[in-house]
């Protein structure tokens, strides 16, 4: 109904429509409210405007009012609450299986890499239909990432990962604004989402020449940086073994857990003395200021890619199959 | 209007024992009790600052409530600020 | 008038003494009052001047009156010089500075030396400011986030954010000012149950100041040594988190709020009960709604930090803590809505301002549960949404809370009178002004425009230029006060002692009152706002 | 009102004209005290506040910072600066009992180990400075040992963390020691002149007040920064 409203911004996400359902309840009874206390205020001003010979009649206050108009309010108060959290829950979830765009933000660009080694920028292409989710990081000052046509809106803080997912539903271009003051041309930190047929994103897959997906070009700066003589894919190497390491519990020497997640990596690269997994020695070499952001994304990537093979035995760095989708890993 | 002079032989005293808990601090950290290293060093210093408001200060012997009212307020404005602060930093792993 | 001719023989705190030094030198609290009243209208014209050029430059989408490097200064110091330098200490500094030891029946603050050196700091931080506005200013956005301003603004941070600590000190002392003389300075008689709702609200106001205003100064600080000494505490490139500075940041700035608000609440019981000539409907609850906001006040300041990167559970504790918050809110309006039944309601310029107060911050209120609320809160977060919210509760709110204020206690200020049919119209226009002005940005916000844009997406313009032609008119209704109050100290009719027929102390003392306030110690024996009592005024309009 | 008017009348020259007697006077300065105290409670605790999660995050770090500090002069300070209470809380002692002489020599005594603290403390700052521990360019902190539980290393960063919330919190308690000898030298010189007698000596009392508290933050800061870990390395 409001999508041709000019007043009105475009829906066209999974969630947009929950947002905008409780926008709407929100506003109605804003209207409400504003209603009942501006016609009462307008009612007691004409009636008891004043007249020569009537007096104010003093009343005290009454208590049972008092807790009725605290209560009442509160009660809804919840209810606005609740909704409000039930969608925020979700909007901070992404679903199992979405696929992955990396985001560096750095004044004043977005970069975005797919995970089928698409690079784009200020430019993001995505099917219909699809979970999409966002790992994000900046390389600078803090920025966010707002489409308001999706109604998600996330910080991009340097330094780690923040996340946000959606599901686009229209086809179509939308604007992608940076939400946070990030400097001069904070203003012209946009882009668009441009949102396409399963079938048309295909073509445009296949259009651009990718040099492979992100985890293979992941894997040649694994090489290049000499970490596999470390990291083996047997237990002998002086470093954790990282096949079917991603996402799962990690044991530190001093008692803690931390599950090994995009920030766990990230962090084990630039600073890996941080949390150093039981049984080995702190001799890896910081990468703090070596690799950049996107290269950096390209090994998570990759580290995530890292599955044990069906047959059992556990496929090494080498032989990993580094794309999960059509792309050929190899070049 | 003059309020309660305490004797010295009071001052003196809280002022030994607040040397004795001074090095009675230093000497515990020195002992491996696990995760208790912490609480005993802390609650060794709040056992101190105590002292000092109470005798040093005078709170122990004023009769205005007032004074102990400010006192309780900004504490539990500092464990306010840092408690929910924590509240964030302890839970962010989770989600 | 006879007794106008007495009057001006009659020595008061204006003209028991002349020449500069009686007036940089004084610890009379009406003599600082008025210090303040000038030093902070020169900011509001400052901090407005900002605001007309930041609208000026948004009547076209492209960036093409200004750079961008200026627009981000401009809006930076519109806010840091609004905020730290006119709405802090507005109301607190100017009528709460004057009124409160008047309202207790005290002859002083307790602490008169302390309130002249809170001038003085605020001069020299403001002093500061200009010169840092003057040297090239800064652009971090008034909430200085990190680590743009720690590392990559380049910019007077450093002088900014110095201007704002030592302002904040000003600040501090007011506060432990009004708390120390709401305590120990009250006439006999003057139980806790019969102070006005006014310092109920200030004794609110200074709670906040001072538990509150101290974390922004060392937060100010550390950011002021990151610049400085190359501390690494805020900075991500060394292991430092930039969320923390937003928690210390906002642990004083969401209560900053209600530094704005609560004093503006405190004029409007007083003015509604005046005009309608009534006791305050449930007193004990407007009262004791004050200082829950205090407090409720600093146990949400994460709303500001929904989508920063705060954990999932902290942001659901905050979104619910933050509608407690309305809950008092809520009690004042109804409260005052109630005062209105029954009364007998005369529609003088601050009661027009107290309704345009009303409405305005009713409306900036709920447009806080939308805030408040996790789901919406996402994508109206740093929008013009919220641009429009804030305005509605600190220029709808406070602004219009210390303009109504300054008309009703003008003529004790000035011991004359301002003409009153230009005041209804300053206020009329200062309201359509207002509403033209910021109604559009809700609209812009939930579209998905951007706050601190300085050039914007074509379909955004026409809301934008509603707003840029509502801030001209808002500007005629801030202009005019200003002339007329100054006309009336020489032209404006004679004040009586008391010309509202209002309750309270401040109001049995002459006008304008004597040094010491009273001439005879008063000793109170009636409850507040005893109308009942008081003979309703001949002169104010009987009917509409 | 005659109780007030009586007042007036005989008031000393230290009661100012705006309070009914000297009571209220010195109700509203002990008030006023406590209530800037309170103010500096949340000055420093936006610090602690910083010092706590930089701690649940970094605790190697910070517990291998805390050792490299001297714990001896630590130690040394805390009694110094609890020594220094001491004779403030009998100099309040002396002026209520109106003992000029007395007061004069404790107030001095109070800003000697003022000085002691300020001088021990400037020499363990440039200690550090010596070892490059200050943060900033030169920072190294590749001499500190790292925490015989942990495998981890010591990550420079993260070191650095440490120590710019050490300086910052001692360099700020420092500012208030300096504040606090620069009040005390003002009321050493008004005692000397007899300005105080048992009816009217509020400034020293504030002074006390003042004083204890910077005490109290001292107090805190010793476990929290000197003793996070020290126990005998395996």
């Amino acid at each position: 109904m409001f999508d041709n409203f000019p007043l009105w911004p475009v829906r066209a996400s999974s969630g947009a429509g929950n947002v905008d359902a409780l926008y709407i309840f929100l506003l109605a009874l804003s209207a409400f409210m504003c209603l009942a206390i501006f016609t009462m205020i307008l009612v007691f001003a004409t009636m008891y405007r004043r007249r020569r010979g009537i007096e104010a009649e003093q009343i005290e206050g009454s208590t049972p009012l008092e807790i009725t108009w605290s209560l009442i309010p509160l009660a809804i108060f919840m209810v606005i609450f609740a909704w409000g959290a039930v969608i925020y829950f979700h909007e901070r979830t992404p679903p199992r299986g979405a696929s992955e765009v990396y985001v560096v933000a750095k004044q004043w660009m977005w970069k975005l890499q797919h995970q089928e080694g698409q690079r784009e920028i200020n430019e993001l292409h995505v099917p219909v239909g699809r979970d999409v989710k966002l790992i994000m990081t900046s390389q600078d000052a803090i920025h966010s990432f707002y489409i308001p046509a999706f109604r998600i809106k996330q910080d991009v803080l340097p330094g780690r990962y923040t996340t946000v997912w959606f599901r686009a539903t229209r086809p179509g271009v939308y604007h992608l604004f940076c939400g946070q003051y990030c400097g001069t041309m904070h203003s012209g930190m946009i882009g668009q989402i441009v949102v396409m047929e399963p079938a048309q994103y295909q073509a445009w897959l296949s259009g651009g020449g990718t040099t492979g997906s992100l985890a293979a070009s992941g894997e040649n700066i694994f090489q290049q940086l000499g970490c596999p003589t470390c990291h083996r894919s047997d237990t002998q190497g002086r470093g954790p073994n990282l096949v079917g390491i991603f996402g799962k519990p990690v044991q530190l020497e001093d008692g803690r857990t931390v599950v090994a997640d995009e920030d766990y990596v990230r962090e084990s690269i630039l600073s890996p003395s941080a949390k150093v997994m039981k049984g080995f020695k702190p001799i890896m070499p910081v990468f703090q200021g070596l690799v950049g952001e996107e290269q950096l994304n390209a090994l998570v990537a990759y580290v995530k890619s890292l599955t044990p093979s069906p047959s059992g035995t556990a496929g090494g760095p080498g032989s990993a199959p580094a794309g999960t989708k059509s792309q050929d890993p190899k070049e | 209007m003059s309020e309660h002079i305490l004797s010295s032989k009071l001052y003196y005293a809280i002022w030994i024992m607040l040397l004795v808990l001074t090095v009675v601090t230093a000497l515990v950290a020195r002992v491996d009790l696990g995760p208790f290293n912490t609480i005993v060093a802390l609650v060794i210093a709040t056992f101190k600052a105590l002292l000092v408001v109470l005798f040093f200060m005078h709170v122990k012997y004023t009769s205005e409530k007032l004074t102990k009212m400010v006192i309780v307020a900004a504490v539990f404005w500092l464990l306010l600020l840092l408690a929910l602060s924590m509240a964030d930093y302890t839970t962010r792993l989770l989600s | 008038m006879a007794t106008a001719a007495i009057t001006a023989e009659r020595e008061h705190y204006l003209n028991n003494e002349y020449g500069i030094r009686s007036w940089l030198l004084t610890t009379d609290h009406k003599r600082i009052a008025l210090l303040y009243l000038i030093s902070i209208t020169f900011f509001f014209f400052v901090g407005g001047f900002f605001a007309l050029l930041i609208r000026l430059e948004l009547l076209t989408p492209a960036g093409d009156m200004v750079q961008a490097d200026t627009y981000n200064k401009l809006f930076t110091m519109h806010g840091q010089v609004m905020i730290f330098f006119f709405l802090i200490p507005s109301i607190p500094a100017v009528l709460g500075n004057f009124l409160v030891p008047l309202m207790i029946g005290a002859k002083d603050l307790a602490f008169p030396r302390i309130n002249l050196l809170s001038w003085y700091l605020y001069i020299i931080a403001g002093a500061i400011y200009v010169h840092c506005i003057l040297t090239g200013g800064v652009d971090t956005g008034w909430t200085f986030y990190t680590p743009f301003s720690t590392a990559f603004s380049n910019t007077k941070v450093i002088e900014a954010g110095i201007a704002i600590f030592i302002a904040g000190f000003s600040s501090i002392l007011t506060g432990l000012n009004f708390v120390v003389t709401i305590h120990r300075m009250r006439a006999p008689g003057m139980t806790w149950s019969r102070l006005p709702l006014f310092i109920w609200a200030h004794y609110a106001t200074s709670i906040i100041q001072l538990l509150g205003t101290p974390v922004l100064a060392i937060t100010l600080l550390l950011v002021v040594f990151e610049r400085a000494f190359n501390l690494g505490i805020f900075d991500p490139t060394r292991g430092g988190d930039p969320l923390l500075f937003q928690h210390l940041f906002w642990f004083y700035s969401h209560p900053a709020v209600y530094i704005m608000i609560l004093p503006a609440m405190a004029v409007e019981s007083e003015v509604v009960a005046c005009f309608t000539r009534k006791r305050i409907f449930g007193y004990n609850f407007v009262a004791m709604s004050s200082i829950l906001i205090a407090v409720f006040g600093f146990l949400v300041w994460a709303h500001h930090m929904f989508v920063a990167g705060i954990s999932l559970y902290s942001a659901l504790i905050f979104s619910m803590l933050s509608y407690l918050v309305a809950v008092p809110s809520a009690i004042k309006v109804f409260n005052w809505t109630a005062t209105m039944y029954k009364g007998s309601i005369s529609f003088t310029t601050p009661m027009l301002y107290a309704f345009g107060f009303i409405g305005l911050f009713t409306m900036g209120g709920l447009t806080g549960l939308f805030l408040a609320c996790l789901g919406i809160d996402v994508h109206v977060h740093d929008t013009y949404f919220v641009i429009a919210h804030f305005h509605y509760i600190m220029v709808g709110g406070a602004v219009m809370g210390y303009l109504g204020g300054m008309h009703f206690w003008w003529p004790k200020i000035s011991g004359r009178m301002y003409p009153e049919g230009w005041g209804r119209l300053a206020a009329l226009l200062v309201f359509v002004g207002f509403n033209l002005t910021f109604f559009p940005q809700f609209i812009l916000g939930y579209m998905g425009m951007p706050r601190r844009y300085w050039q914007y997406p074509p379909e955004f313009q026409v809301l934008n230029v509603l707003s840029t032609a509502g801030s001209t008119v808002l500007a005629v209704g801030y202009l005019l006060p200003m002339v007329y109050f100054l006309w009336s100290m020489r032209y404006g009719k004679i004040a009586e002692d008391n010309p509202w027929g209002a309750a309270g102390l401040e109001w049995q003392t002459t006008s304008p009152p004597p040094t010491f306030n009273f001439e005879e110690p008063p000793e109170v024996t009636w409850e507040a706002y005893n109308y009942e009592q008081i003979p309703a005024p001949a002169e104010v309009q009987v009917e509409r | 009102m005659s109780d007030s008017q009586i007042a007036v009348e005989q008031h000393g020259p230290e009661l100012l004209h705006h309070f009914v007697d000297a009571e209220q006077q010195r109700d509203a300065a002990s008030l006023g005290m406590w209530l800037f105290l309170a103010t500096e409670i949340m000055f420093f605790g936006g610090m602690f506040c910083a010092y706590l999660i930089y701690r649940y995050w970094y605790y190697n770090e910070f517990a291998a910072g805390s050792r490299s500090i001297d714990l001896k002069w630590g130690t040394i300070n805390t009694a110094v600066l609890i020594c220094s209470s001491l004779t403030v809380a009998l100099g309040v002692r002396a002026a209520q009992m109106g003992k000029r002489k007395l007061l004069v020599v404790l107030l001095l005594l109070t800003i000697v180990f003022g000085l002691t603290f300020l001088g021990i403390k400037g020499l363990e700052w440039y200690t550090k400075f010596e070892e490059h521990h200050i943060p900033g360019h030169s920072f190294n902190a590749s001499d500190l040992e790292k925490p015989p539980y942990s495998n981890g290393g010591i990550d420079q960063q993260h070191e650095q963390i440490f120590f710019s919330l050490y300086f910052a919190m001692t360099g700020l308690h420092a500012l208030h020691m300096i504040i606090g000898v620069g009040m005390f030298i003002f009321l050493t010189y008004y005692a000397w002149k007899g300005r105080y007698s048992p009816k009217y000596y509020t400034p020293i009392e504030m002074g006390g007040l003042y004083w204890h508290f910077v005490d109290i933050v001292w107090i805190y800061l010793f476990p929290l920064l000197y003793l996070i870990d020290r126990k005998p390395l395996g």
